[in-house]
C-alpha cells in the first residue's frame, strides 16, 4: 500500500464521521442512563451545541506553551489511532493511513494523548489536576495490564500484528470473530475496556467532587473544544479496534455504528451499575481476575 | 490565604542570593478585563446569533451554592424537574462554567469567593441571584456581616425572587436568561469590564482584607 | 671478567654489623622513660648519614649482583665463611633470588632509613644500630644456607624489631612489643628444637644436605621437618595465630612497620621457600592450606578495622596468606611460578610500604581522619596507586600475577583455590576501598596541617613509580604480554594528563581529552566493524558529545579527566581486544576510571564502595570465567576465541561471565551499586556512567553470546534464565523508577529497567531479538545521555535533586524542559520518536520466540516508565514554581549543546529508523540468519506486521500542526496568566510549596503494588555485608590483646597443625 | 643410664614448666621466668641430643688427641649451638626484662592484662 | 452533685451555684482561680470534655460573663463554670493548654466579644470575620442595624414589618 492524496480526503470523511458518531452516542448514552434515572435526559444534539459553545467564548487565557500543546496532543493521540487503523474491512477508502504501522503502533499511540494531555494538565499548575493525572496515570497502566495479554492472545493465535489481517481471519461468519474463537481473551480485553473509557468504577480520575473534573480543571474554552472533540473520536476509534480485534471487524459504516455503540453501552451497563473504585482498589482489582484470565488465555493458546 | 500572604517577602536562592517576592505581581497575572475583547462579536450577524444560540442553550452552571438556595437547586436535576432537557449541567470549576448562581445570602466572607470564582469563568457568563437575601438583603438585611445588594458587586443578569424561589422559578429564571442571551443581551461581564472601577470600589469598601489581584484570571 | 668488580655478599652483614658497631661510639640521645623531656637533646645527624652510608652500599651490592645476573649472566656464588666447605661451616649463597630479595630488603630498609631521620633523632643513636642490624639480619636470613645460622639471623631480626619497639616512647607500643617478644620466644623456640632434630636425623645444619637426607622418609625427622615448618610459618604470622604481629605492626613506628611488612616478611618467606626443600609435597600442601586461611581469616578481620596500621596490618598478613598460598601450590604453578611470586610479592612491597610510610605522614591511624591527606593530591594518587596495586588491578605487577594465578591454577583444575583467592581479594578490597573512599570523600579537620618534607615523600614517590614500571616489566613478562601495545600509547596521554592536571584549566583539558579520544577512536576503532562498530560509536562517539558538558564546569577539576579518559581507553580496549588478557585489562582499566568518576560526586562515597564491590566482584567472576574458560577449551591460547572451543565447563563459564558482565549492566540482585553512583555522581558524570558505562556489560554479553551460543547449567537453558532475568529486571526497576523522589536517582533506576531490557532482548538469541537489543542500546544511550545532561543542568542550576523540591521550571529553563521531553518520549517508547522502534522490534520477536510471559511482564515494564517518565517532568517541570528558583537561569550553553546535538539524534533516528536498523540488520544476518527484518524503503516489514517510522512521524506531525494551528486561531488573544491564576475552590494558594503536587506522586500505584519493590535486593546485600561484618568482629575478638592468650593461640595453631599433619 | 636421655626428657619437662609458666602466669616477670626456663629446657634438649656416651667434651688438649677426636668426642656442633643459643636467650631475657621495666615505669603494674591496649 | 460543689467549696470560691438540671449544674467562680478550678475538675472530678466556652454580655453590670461548660462523660452531668470579667478590661487567662479546642474557642470570643486572652495561639488571627475592623459584633453597644446601613448600600424603598403584625395584617385582615 502507498501513500496517496486523496487518501487525505476519504480519511476525512471517515473522521467527521466518527466524529459525529460520536458526539450523537455519547448523547445517546447519557439519555439511556437519563432514561433509567426516569429523566428525559439531555437533548440528542446537546454534545454539539456544548462544543460550539465552547468555541465560541470570548475571553481565554493560558498557562503557558504546554497548555497549548496538552489539547494538541490529545487530539492528536486519538485522530492519530484512527486514521493508522483501517476502519472499514475491504474498503479501500476507509483503510486510512494503516500502511504506517500495525496493532503494536496503535496501543502505543494511545498513550500519545494520554501524555500530553497529562502535561498540559501539570501545566496548569492546578493540584487537583495533578492528582487526578497521578491517578488517571495509575489506573490506566493497570488496565493495559489484561489489555497486553489480550492483545498478545490475539497476535498469538493470528500470528500477525497487521489489523487487516486479523480481521481478515475473522470474515466468514460470526463464528469466526475471536469473541469464539478466543472467549478467554475477548473476556479478558473487555474488562481492560472498562477501565479505558473512564467510566464507573473506573471514573475517579475526573471524580468532580473531590477534585474538580480532575486534569482538565483548567482548560476551557477552546482548549476545552479541541478535547470534547476528542471526547468524541477517541473512544470510537478505541472501541473500532477492539472491533476490529474482537468483534470481526465491520464490512459497512452501520455494522460499524452498531458494535460501536454495543461496546461503549458495555462499558456504561457497568458503569451505571457499581459504584466507583478508589484508585488503588482498581489497581488490585486489574491485578486480580483480568490479569489471571489474560494468562489464561495465553496458556490456552500455548497448550491448545 | 490573608493578608500575610500577599506581603513582599525575601527568600534564599539556591546560590545563596536573596530574592524579592511580591506575591501579588509574581504570582497573579496583573491585567484586568478588556471591554473590546468582552464585548468580542463575530463580524458576521448570524454567526454572532448562532452563537448565542449555542451559548443560550449550553448552560453550564458553576456548582458553589453560597447560600440557602444551594439546596434549592438540588432538585433541578432530578427527574422532576430534570434541567438537563434544557441544555443545562453543572460543573464542578468555573473555567468550564458560564453561569453562576448565586443562591442566597451572601456574607462578605462568600462574596470574596464569590467575586473570585466569578472573575474566574471566561466571557461571556452570565449570573443568576436568586431569593430576596441578592436583591436588599432579605431578612438579614440588618446583619452585620451580609450584603444587601448583590448588583453592586458583580453584574447581575437575571433575579428569582423568592424566599427561597422553588425550582419552578428557577426554571423560569432559565427562561428568561436563554431569552436575554438570545437577544444578546446577556452582556453582564460586559457590563463589568465597563464599570470595573465601580464594582471595584464597592468590593472593596466592604472587604477590608483585599488580599487578591484586583481581578482574578 | 665481570666477576672481579661485584663486592662480596659478605659485605652487606660485614658493613650492617660494622656500622653497628661504630655507631655504638657515637653519643648516644639520652635514653628517656617519659616523653615530656624527650626533646631536650638532639643528636647531631652525623650518625644518621652514616648509617644511610652503609644501607646505601649494602644495596649498592644487592643491586650490583641483580644487575649482573639478570644482564652479565652472572652464575650463583656460594660464600663459605671461616673457609670450610659445609657441612663444617656456615655458607651464604649469593643466587639471582637472593640478590633480589636482599635488594628489596635494603632498598626499603634504606628508604625507611631516610623516612625515619626525624623519629631517629628521637630514639637516638642506639636505634640507628638496632634498625641496621634488623636490616642485616634480614639479608643473613636470606643469604644464609645454614638452618642454625638461620635461627641466629632470625633472632637477630625479631630481638632488632623488638629493640626498636622498646625504644619507642609509648606504653602501647611497649605492650605490643612484650607480646611480639613473647610470642616470637615461643616461636624461636620451636624452630631450635626442630633445627636440633633435623641436626640429629639429617646429620647436617645445611640445607641443601638436609634436604637430600631426606628427612620426612625418617621417623624422627618429620617431627624436625614439623617443628621447623611449623615455627617458619608461624614466623609469618598465620591466622589464627598473628595476634602479636598484628600489635606488632600497630604499635611500631611507620618507617619500622614499613620495614616489617615489606622486608621482613618478604625475607622470611624466602626462608621458607628454601626451607621447604627440606620437605616434600604434602607440607606444600599445607603450606597452601595455612596460606589460605590466613589469606581469608586476615582480610576478613581486616573489614572491621577503625585503624590504619591495624588494618594494614591484617593486609600485610593475609598478603603472605597469598604468597604461602602460591608457594605451597608452587608444583602445580610450574613455570608460571616463579612470576606469580615475583608480580604479587613486588605489589606487596611496594604497596604496603608506600601505605604504611604514608600513615606516617598523615600522622593518624583513624581511618575517617584521612581526609586531610587530600592536601597533597600527588600523595592521594599514590595512595590510590598502593591500593590498587596491593588488590591486583592493572597495570600493576599483582594483575598479571593473579592473571597467571588463575588461568594456571584453572589450568591445573584447581578450581576451588581460585575461588577461594578471589573471594578474599574482594574482602580485602572492601576495606581498602572503603579507606580510599574516606579520603577522596570525607572531610578533613581544617587545623590540622600535613607536614610532607623530601625525606618522607621521597620514599613514597619512588615506590610509587617504580609500581608503574614493575607493572610495566610484569606486563612485558606475562604470557600475551605482548600484545598490549595498543594500550601503551592511551595510558601514555593519561599520565600525560596527570602531569598537566594541576595546571590547566578546565576547557583546555577537556579539548585535549576530547581531541585525544576523537585521535583514539579515529586511529584505533576505524577498522572496526559489525557490533564493535556500533559500540564504538556510542562508547567514543557518545563519550565525545557528552563530553562537551564539561565545559560547562569551571576551575580545575583535578582528578578527573585522565579517569575519564582512563574509562574510555577501557571501553574502547574491550573493543579492540583479541585475547581475554587485553579484554580484562580493559575491563578493569574502565572499572578502575569509572570508580573514580563516580566517587567525586558529594555524596557518593558509599554508593562509589559499593559500585566498586560488584564491579571486583563481577571482574573476578570474569576472571574466573575466563580461567575456565582457558582450561576448558583445550588449547593453551588466550585468545577470546577460546570461548567458541570451550568442551568443558561450559555452562560455568556462561554463568560466571554472565553473571559478570550483568554487574555492569545492573540486572535485578544485582543492581543496588546503580542508583545511588549514578544519582551522586557530577552532573556530566552521570550520562557517562549510565547511558555509556553500562553498554560495555552488554558489549561484554555480545561478546559471550556470539561465542557461546546458548549453553545450559543443570538442564536450564541460560539464555531461558537470563530472559526471565531481565524481564523482571525490566519490571522492578521501572518500578522502583516510579516511587523515586530524588530525579537523578529515578533515571538511575531506570537504566536499570532499561538494561533488564537489553538482557531480556540478547536472550532471545535471534535476529529481531539482536536488532532490538542494539537498537535498543543505541536509543539508551541517547535518550538517557539527553535525560542525565537535562537533569544535571537542572540540579547544577537548583542544587538540589529531589524533584518536589523544583517546579514549574518550564519558565526559566524551557530548553532544559524540551530535551527532557524529548528524552521521555523517546524513553517510554511512543511513537513517533525512535523508542517505538525498540518496542516494535521487541514484539516481533517475543511472539516470533514464544516468550509471551516475560514479553507481558517487559510491555508492563514499559507501561510503568511511562508512569516515572510523566513523574519526572512533571514534578521538576511543571506546576508550581518555588519562590527560590524564580531567578534561576537556565542551563549552562556546554550542557545543552550536547543536549540539543542528542535531540538531533533522535530526531534523525525517528524519521530515518532504516538508516541505522538495516545496516545492524545486514551484519546481524550472519549471526542469525533466520527471521530477519525486510525493508521496503523506510518501512520495515517483519513477518508479522508493518512499521513504517517515516510515514508515521509524517502524518503524526501533519495532524499535530493541524489542531496546534486551529487552537492557536481559536485562543488568539489568550491573556497569559501567571501560576496562582488557578481555580482552587474559590479560594487562592498561599504558598508554591503548598499547591505543588509532586510528592509520593503515584501513592495509589505504591498501596497497590508497593510489596513489588520492598527493598529485598537491598536487604539480601546488607545482611551479606552484616553477616560478614559479624563474623569479622567476632573473630577479631580472638585477639584480646593478652599476650598469654597470643602465646595460647600460638601453641594452640601448632598443636592442631600437628594433628593435621603428623598426627 | 642414658644421660642423653635424661637430658631431653628433663628438657622437655622443663619446656613443658616453662611453657605453663609463660600462659598462666599473670605476672610479667614470672612470664619472663617462663621463659628462661623454657630457654633452659631447650638448650638441655640440644645438649642431650648432641650427647653421644661415654664420650668427652669436645675439646682438643691433651686428653684427646686429634687423631682420635672423632671416636671420644662427642659432637662439637650442638655443643656451640647451644652456646649461641644460651647469648641469645640471654639476649632474649635481657630485653624482656628491659621491657619490664619500662612497662612498669608507665602502668607501676606487672599484671600482664593491664597492657591490653592494642587488640582486635 | 451536691457534694461535689461541696468539695470545691472547701478548695475554690464558690460563689454562687445553680442546679439547672439533674444533669447541668452551674457554678460561678472569680476570675483568678477560673482555670484552677476547671483544671481541677478535669483532671480530678472527671470533667474530661469541654462542651463550650461561651459568653454574656451584661453591659449593665459592666461585665462579661464567661462560661466553661464541661461535661463528665461517665457520670454523665454537666457543669457550667461562670466567671465574671470586667467588660472594660475584658482579659482572661487562657486555658489553651487543657483542650486543644479552648484556642478556637477563645480566637471566637476575642473576635466577638474582644474578649483578650494573653497567650492564646493565634488569638489576634481572623476567626470567621475576616478583615473586620469594626468594634467586635457580638458587644451589645454595636449596633448592627446602623452599621449594615451605612457599610452595605441598602436598597432604598425596603419596607420592614414586624412579621406578626404583617401576616395579621396581610393574612387575616378581619380578625383585627
Amino acid at each position: 500500500m502507498t501513500f496517496e492524496p486523496i487518501q487525505i480526503a476519504w480519511t476525512l470523511l471517515g473522521l467527521f464521521i466518527v466524529f459525529n458518531v460520536g458526539l450523537l452516542l455519547t448523547s445517546t448514552v447519557r439519555k439511556i442512563g437519563a432514561r433509567v434515572g426516569k429523566r428525559r435526559g439531555i437533548r440528542f444534539f446537546q454534545p454539539h451545541i456544548d462544543l460550539i459553545k465552547n468555541y465560541s467564548f470570548r475571553t481565554n487565557f493560558s498557562h503557558g506553551i504546554m497548555f497549548y500543546l496538552a489539547p494538541v496532543f490529545r487530539l492528536t493521540g486519538g485522530i492519530g489511532i484512527f486514521v493508522f487503523m483501517p476502519i472499514i474491512y475491504g474498503s479501500a477508502h476507509f483503510s486510512n493511513f494503516s500502511f504506517a504501522g500495525d496493532a503494536i503502533l496503535i496501543m502505543y499511540f494511545i498513550f500519545f494523548g494520554t501524555l500530553g494531555m497529562a502535561l498540559g494538565a501539570g501545566e496548569g499548575a492546578m493540584p487537583f489536576s495533578a492528582i487526578g493525572i497521578s491517578r488517571g496515570l495509575s489506573q490506566v497502566t493497570a488496565a493495559e495490564i489484561p489489555l497486553v495479554l489480550a492483545f498478545l492472545a490475539v497476535f498469538i493465535q493470528n500470528n500477525s500484528f497487521s489489523i487487516t489481517e486479523i480481521v481478515a481471519a475473522q470474515q466468514g461468519g460470526f463464528l469466526n470473530w475471536t469473541m469464539f474463537t478466543n472467549p478467554i481473551a475477548t473476556i479478558t480485553a473487555m474488562l481492560a475496556f472498562l477501565g479505558a473509557m473512564m467510566r464507573s468504577p473506573f471514573d475517579i480520575v475526573l471524580a468532580p467532587q473531590e477534585i474538580p473534573v480532575g486534569p482538565p480543571t483548567e482548560f476551557h474554552s477552546s482548549f476545552l473544544g479541541v478535547l470534547s472533540t476528542n471526547r468524541a473520536i477517541f473512544p470510537i476509534a478505541k472501541t473500532i479496534l477492539y472491533i476490529n480485534l474482537f468483534f470481526g471487524g465491520a464490512t459497512n459504516w452501520p455494522v460499524l455504528i452498531l458494535k460501536a455503540f454495543l461496546l461503549y453501552m458495555w462499558s456504561v451497563v457497568v458503569g451505571t451499575v457499581f459504584p466507583r473504585f478508589r484508585t488503588e482498589q482498581s489497581i488490585r482489582w486489574f491485578m486480580k481476575y483480568p490479569l489471571i484470565l489474560g494468562i489464561l488465555s495465553i496458556l490456552v493458546l500455548q497448550l491448545g | 490565604m490573608s493578608l500575610k500572604d500577599i506581603e513582599k517577602r525575601t527568600v534564599i536562592g539556591p546560590m545563596g542570593e536573596e530574592i524579592e517576592i511580591d506575591p501579588l505581581r509574581d504570582y497573579y497575572c496583573a491585567a484586568t478585563p478588556d471591554l473590546k475583547m468582552e464585548q468580542r462579536k463575530s463580524s458576521i450577524p448570524i454567526i454572532e446569533k448562532f452563537a448565542n444560540w449555542a451559548r443560550s442553550e449550553s448552560l453550564w452552571i458553576l456548582a458553589f451554592g453560597t447560600g440557602c438556595g444551594g439546596i434549592e437547586l438540588r432538585p433541578l436535576v432530578t427527574p422532576k424537574y430534570d434541567v438537563y432537557r434544557f441544555g443545562i449541567q453543572i460543573r464542578a470549576t468555573p473555567r468550564q462554567s458560564n453561569v453562576f448562581i448565586i443562591s442566597g445570602y451572601l456574607s462578605v466572607k462568600t462574596l470574596k469567593r464569590a467575586i473570585r470564582a466569578y472573575e474566574q469563568m471566561p466571557s461571556p457568563k452570565y449570573l443568576l441571584a436568586l431569593g430576596s437575601c441578592t436583591i436588599n438583603g432579605g431578612m438579614y438585611w440588618d446583619s452585620y456581616n451580609t450584603i444587601n445588594r448583590l448588583d453592586y458587586y458583580l453584574p447581575v443578569d437575571v433575579y428569582v425572587a423568592g424566599c427561597m424561589p422553588r425550582p419552578e422559578s428557577i426554571l423560569a429564571g432559565f427562561d428568561s436568561l436563554k431569552q436575554l442571551i438570545k437577544d444578546g443581551k446577556g452582556e453582564g461581564a460586559a457590563k463589568y469590564a465597563e464599570k470595573f472601577e465601580w464594582y471595584k470600589k464597592n468590593q472593596k469598601q466592604i472587604i477590608k482584607d483585599w488580599d487578591m489581584p484586583d481581578y482574578n484570571w | 671478567m665481570v666477576d672481579s668488580i661485584l663486592l662480596n655478599p659478605i659485605y652487606i652483614i660485614g658493613i650492617g654489623l660494622g656500622t653497628s658497631f661504630i655507631l655504638g661510639f657515637f653519643k648516644s640521645g639520652r635514653f628517656q622513660a617519659h616523653p615530656s623531656a624527650m626533646h631536650s637533646e638532639r643528636i647531631k645527624t652525623a650518625p644518621w648519614v652514616l648509617m644511610i652510608g652503609a644501607l646505601t652500599v649494602m644495596t649498592f651490592i644487592s643491586a650490583e649482583w641483580l644487575w649482573s645476573f639478570l644482564f652479565n649472566g652472572q652464575l650463583p656464588q656460594q660464600i663459605y665463611t671461616a673457609g670450610f666447605e659445609p657441612p663444617f661451616s656456615i655458607n651464604l649463597l649469593m643466587g639471582r633470588n637472593e640478590a633480589f630479595f636482599t635488594l628489596m630488603v635494603n632498598l626499603v630498609g634504606l628508604l625507611s632509613g631516610l623516612y625515619l631521620l626525624d623519629k631517629f633523632k628521637e630514639m637516638g643513636t642506639h636505634a640507628l644500630s638496632v634498625y641496621l642490624v634488623l636490616i642485616m639480619g634480614l639479608n643473613g636470613i636470606i643469604m644464609t644456607r645454614d638452618i642454625f645460622n638461620l635461627f641466629v639471623f632470625l633472632e637477630i631480626a625479631s630481638i632488632a624489631t623488638a629493640g626498636l619497639i622498646v625504644m619507642t616512647s609509648d606504653v602501647k607500643a611497649l605492650s605490643a612489643g612484650f607480646k611480639y617478644m613473647i610470642a616470637t620466644g615461643l616461636i624461636s623456640g620451636f624452630l631450635l628444637i626442630g633445627i636440633i632434630f633435623a641436626y640429629y636425623f639429617g646429620g647436617s645444619l645445611n640445607i641443601d644436605s638436609l634436604a637430600e637426607a631426606n628427612l620426612t622418609t625418617v621417623q624422627g625427622g618429620v617431627f624436625a621437618v614439623f617443628l621447623i615448618v611449623v615455627s617458619l610459618l608461624l614466623e609469618l604470622k598465620p591466622f589464627p595465630a598473628n595476634g602479636w604481629g598484628i600489635d606488632a605492626y600497630e604499635a611500631s613506628p611507620v618507617g619500622i612497620n614499613a620495614v616489617i611488612s615489606s622486608a621482613s616478611a618478604g625475607a622470611t618467606y624466602y626462608v621458607l621457600s628454601k626451607v621447604l626443600i627440606i620437605t616434600d609435597a604434602k607440607w606444600y600442601a599445607v603450606t597452601a592450606v595455612v596460606g589460605i586461611i590466613t589469606f581469608l581469616g586476615s582480610n576478613l578481620m581486616g573489614i572491621k578495622q577503625t585503624n590504619a596500621k591495624r588494618m594494614l596490618g591484617y593486609s600485610s598478613v593475609g598478603q603472605v596468606g597469598l604468597l604461602l598460598v602460591i608457594l605451597g601450590l608452587s608444583e602445580q604453578l610450574g613455570n608460571s611460578f616463579k612470576f606469580i611470586i615475583f608480580g604479587i610479592m613486588m605489589s606487596h612491597y611496594l604497596a604496603k610500604a608506600g601505605l604504611f610510610w604514608l600513615v606516617g605522614i598523615v600522622k593518624t591511624g583513624i581511618l575517617k581522619d584521612w581526609g586531610i591527606l587530600r592536601k597533597k593530591p600527588v600523595l592521594v594518587f599514590f595512595m590510590g596507586t598502593f591500593i590498587f596495586a596491593l588488590l591486583g588491578l592493572p597495570p600493576f605487577p599483582s594483575f598479571f600475577a593473579k592473571w597467571t594465578l588463575v588461568l594456571t591454577l584453572s589450568a591445573a583444575g584447581l578450581n576451588l583455590w581460585v575461588g577461594l583467592i578471589l573471594f578474599g581479594s574482594l574482602i580485602e578490597a572492601v576495606y581498602l576501598f572503603r579507606w580510599f573512599g574516606y579520603v577522596l570523600k570525607l572531610d578533613a579537620d581544617k587545623e590540622r596541617s600535613l607536614s610532607t618534607p623530601f625525606y618522607r615523600t621521597f620514599p613514597v614517590w619512588l615506590f610509587g613509580l617504580l609500581s608503574y614500571y614493575i607493572g610495566y616489566v610484569a606486563s612485558v613478562m606475562v604470557p600475551g604480554g605482548e600484545t598490549l601495545g595498543m594500550f601503551y600509547l592511551p595510558l601514555a596521554f593519561v599520565g600525560f594528563l596527570f602531569i598537566i592536571d594541576r595546571y590547566l584549566p578546565v576547557w583546555v583539558k577537556n579539548t585535549l581529552s576530547m581531541a585525544a579520544m576523537a585521535l583514539y577512536g579515529w586511529y584505533y576503532m576505524a577498522g572496526l566493524s559489525e557490533f564493535r562498530m556500533l559500540f564504538a560509536i556510542i562508547f567514543i562517539g557518545g563519550g565525545i558529545v557528552t563530553m562537551i558538558a564539561g565545559y560547562a564546569k569551571s576551575g580545575k577539576r583535578v582528578g578527573f579527566y585522565p579517569f575519564v579518559v582512563m574509562m574510555y581507553i577501557g571501553l574502547g580496549g574491550l573493543l579492540l581486544s583479541e585475547n581475554i588478557l587485553q579484554f580484562f585489562i580493559s575491563w578493569e582499566l574502565m572499572t578502575l576510571g569509572s570508580y573514580v568518576l563516580i566517587i567525586r560526586g558529594k555524596k557518593s562515597m558509599p554508593h562509589a564502595l559499593s559500585y566498586m564491590m560488584f564491579s571486583l566482584g563481577g571482574a573476578f567472576l570474569i576472571l574466573a570465567g575466563f580461567g575456565l574458560a582457558f582450561a576448558g577449551s583445550g588449547v593453551s591460547s588466550i585468545s577470546l576465541d577460546i570461548l567458541k572451543n570451550v568442551t568443558r565447563y561450559s555452562g560455568l563459564i556462561y554463568t560466571f561471565l554472565a553473571i559478570g558482565f550483568m554487574t555492569k549492566t545492573a540486572v535485578i540482585g544485582l543492581h543496588i551499586w546503580l542508583p545511588g553512583a549514578h544519582a551522586e555522581a557530577e552532573s556530566d558524570v552521570s550520562p557517562m556512567v549510565s547511558a555509556i558505562l553500562l553498554k560495555a556489560g552488554m558489549f561484554g554479553l555480545v561478546v559471550l553470546m556470539l561465542a557461546m551460543g546458548s549453553q545450559s547449567l543443570g538442564g536450564v537453558s541460560l539464555p531461558y534464565l537470563l530472559g526471565w532475568l531481565g524481564a523482571i529486571t525490566a519490571l522492578l526497576g521501572n518500578l522502583m523508577a516510579a516511587f523515586q523522589e530524588d530525579a537523578k536517582r529515578l533515571l538511575a533506576y531506570s537504566s536499570v529497567g532499561q538494561l533488564g531490557y537489553v538482557v531480556f532482548a540478547m536472550a532471545f538469541m535471534s535476529h529481531l531479538g539482536w536488532l532490538t537489543a542494539l537498537a535498543f542500546a543505541l536509543n539508551h544511550f541517547v535518550f538517557k545521555a539527553l535525560l542525565f545532561l537535562a537533569i544535571g543542568g537542572v540540579v547544577m542550576r537548583t542544587k538540589t535533586k529531589t524533584m518536589y523540591e523544583m517546579g514549574g521550571l518550564i519558565k526559566r529553563m524551557p530548553l532544559s524542559f524540551i530535551s527532557v521531553l524529548i528524552g521521555i518520549i523517546a524513553l517510554s517508547g511512543l511513537p513517533p520518536l525512535t523508542g517505538f522502534a525498540g518496542k516494535w522490534l521487541s514484539y516481533n520477536a517475543v511472539i516470533e520466540k514464544g516468550w509471551y510471559f516475560q514479553g507481558f511482564l517487559v510491555s508492563i515494564a514499559g507501561l510503568v516508565a511511562f508512569l516515572y517518565c510523566f513523574r519526572l517532568i512533571h514534578v521538576i517541570f511543571l506546576g508550581q514554581p518555588k519562590d527560590k528558583f524564580k531567578n534561576i537561569k537556565e542551563a549552562p550553553i556546554a550542557m545543552l549543546i550536547p543536549q540539543y546535538i542528542l535531540i538531533g539524534v533522535i530526531m534523525l533516528f525517528s524519521l530515518m529508523p532504516n538508516m541505522v536498523l538495516k545496516p545492524i540488520g545486514e551484519f546481524l544476518v550472519q549471526y542469525f540468519p533466520d527471521g530477519a527484518l525486510q525493508w521496503d524503503g523506510g518501512t520495515a516489514v517483519s513477518s508479522l506486521g508493518r512499521w513504517s517510522g517515516v510515514a508515521i512521524m509524517n502524518i503524526t506531525i501533519g495532524i499535530f500542526g493541524t489542531i496546534l494551528i486551529w487552537l492557536l486561531f481559536m485562543s488568539r488573544k489568550a491573556v497569559k496568566v501567571k501560576q496562582f491564576n488557578i481555580f482552587y475552590s474559590g479560594e487562592a494558594p498561599s504558598r508554591p510549596e503548598l499547591t505543588h503536587y509532586g510528592y509520593n506522586f503515584f501513592a495509589p500505584y505504591k498501596k497497590a503494588v508497593g510489596f513489588l519493590v520492598q527493598p529485598l535486593v537491598t536487604r539480601f546485600w546488607d545482611g551479606i555485608a552484616d553477616i560478614l561484618h559479624s563474623i569479622s568482629d567476632f573473630v577479631r575478638r580472638l585477639y584480646n590483646g593478652n599476650g598469654q592468650m597470643y602465646a595460647f593461640q600460638v601453641i594452640l595453631f601448632v598443636v592442631v597443625f600437628s594433628i593435621f599433619t603428623i598426627g | 643410664m642414658d644421660f642423653g636421655l635424661v637430658a631431653v626428657v628433663v628438657g622437655f619437662l622443663l619446656i613443658l614448666i616453662g611453657i605453663w609458666g609463660i600462659l598462666t602466669q599473670k605476672n610479667i616477670v614470672k612470664i619472663v621466668i617462663g621463659f628462661s626456663i623454657f630457654d633452659t629446657g631447650l638448650h638441655a634438649i640440644m645438649v642431650g641430643i648432641g650427647y653421644l656416651k661415654g664420650r668427652t667434651a669436645p675439646i682438643l688438649d691433651s686428653a684427646v688427641s686429634p687423631a682420635d677426636a672423632l671416636t671420644s668426642i662427642v659432637d662439637p656442633v650442638p655443643q656451640a649451638l647451644v652456646l649461641t643459643a644460651i647469648v641469645i636467650g640471654l639476649g632474649v631475657t635481657a630485653l624482656m626484662l628491659a621491657y619490664v621495666v619500662r612497662l612498669y615505669d608507665y602502668r607501676k603494674s606487672l599484671d600482664i592484662s593491664s597492657y591490653e591496649d592494642l587488640k582486635w | 452533685m451536691k457534694e461535689l460543689i461541696e468539695r470545691l467549696g472547701t478548695k475554690f470560691p464558690v460563689n454562687e451555684t445553680v442546679f439547672q438540671r439533674d444533669n447541668l449544674t452551674f457554678i460561678t467562680t472569680d476570675k483568678i482561680h477560673a482555670i484552677e478550678l476547671i483544671t481541677h475538675l478535669r483532671d480530678y472530678e472527671g470533667f474530661s470534655h469541654l462542651v463550650i466556652i461561651t459568653a454574656v454580655d451584661w453591659i449593665e453590670e459592666g461585665l462579661f460573663q464567661l462560661t466553661y461548660l464541661l461535661n463528665n462523660p461517665k457520670l454523665k452531668v454537666d457543669m457550667g463554670v461562670r466567671v465574671m470579667i470586667d467588660r472594660k478590661e475584658a482579659t482572661m487567662t487562657s486555658s489553651h493548654h487543657l483542650w486543644a479546642a479552648v484556642a478556637t474557642y477563645q480566637r471566637e470570643l476575642y473576635e466577638m466579644f474582644g474578649i483578650f486572652f494573653p497567650g492564646s495561639p493565634r488569638i489576634k488571627e481572623p476567626f470567621i470575620l475576616e478583615g473586620w475592623d469594626g468594634p467586635p459584633p457580638y458587644r451589645r453597644d454595636f449596633d448592627t442595624k446602623k452599621y449594615a446601613e451605612d457599610t452595605y448600600f441598602p436598597r432604598p424603598g425596603r419596607e420592614t414589618h414586624d412579621p406578626a403584625e404583617h401576616m395579621k395584617e396581610k393574612m387575616y385582615p378581619e380578625g383585627s
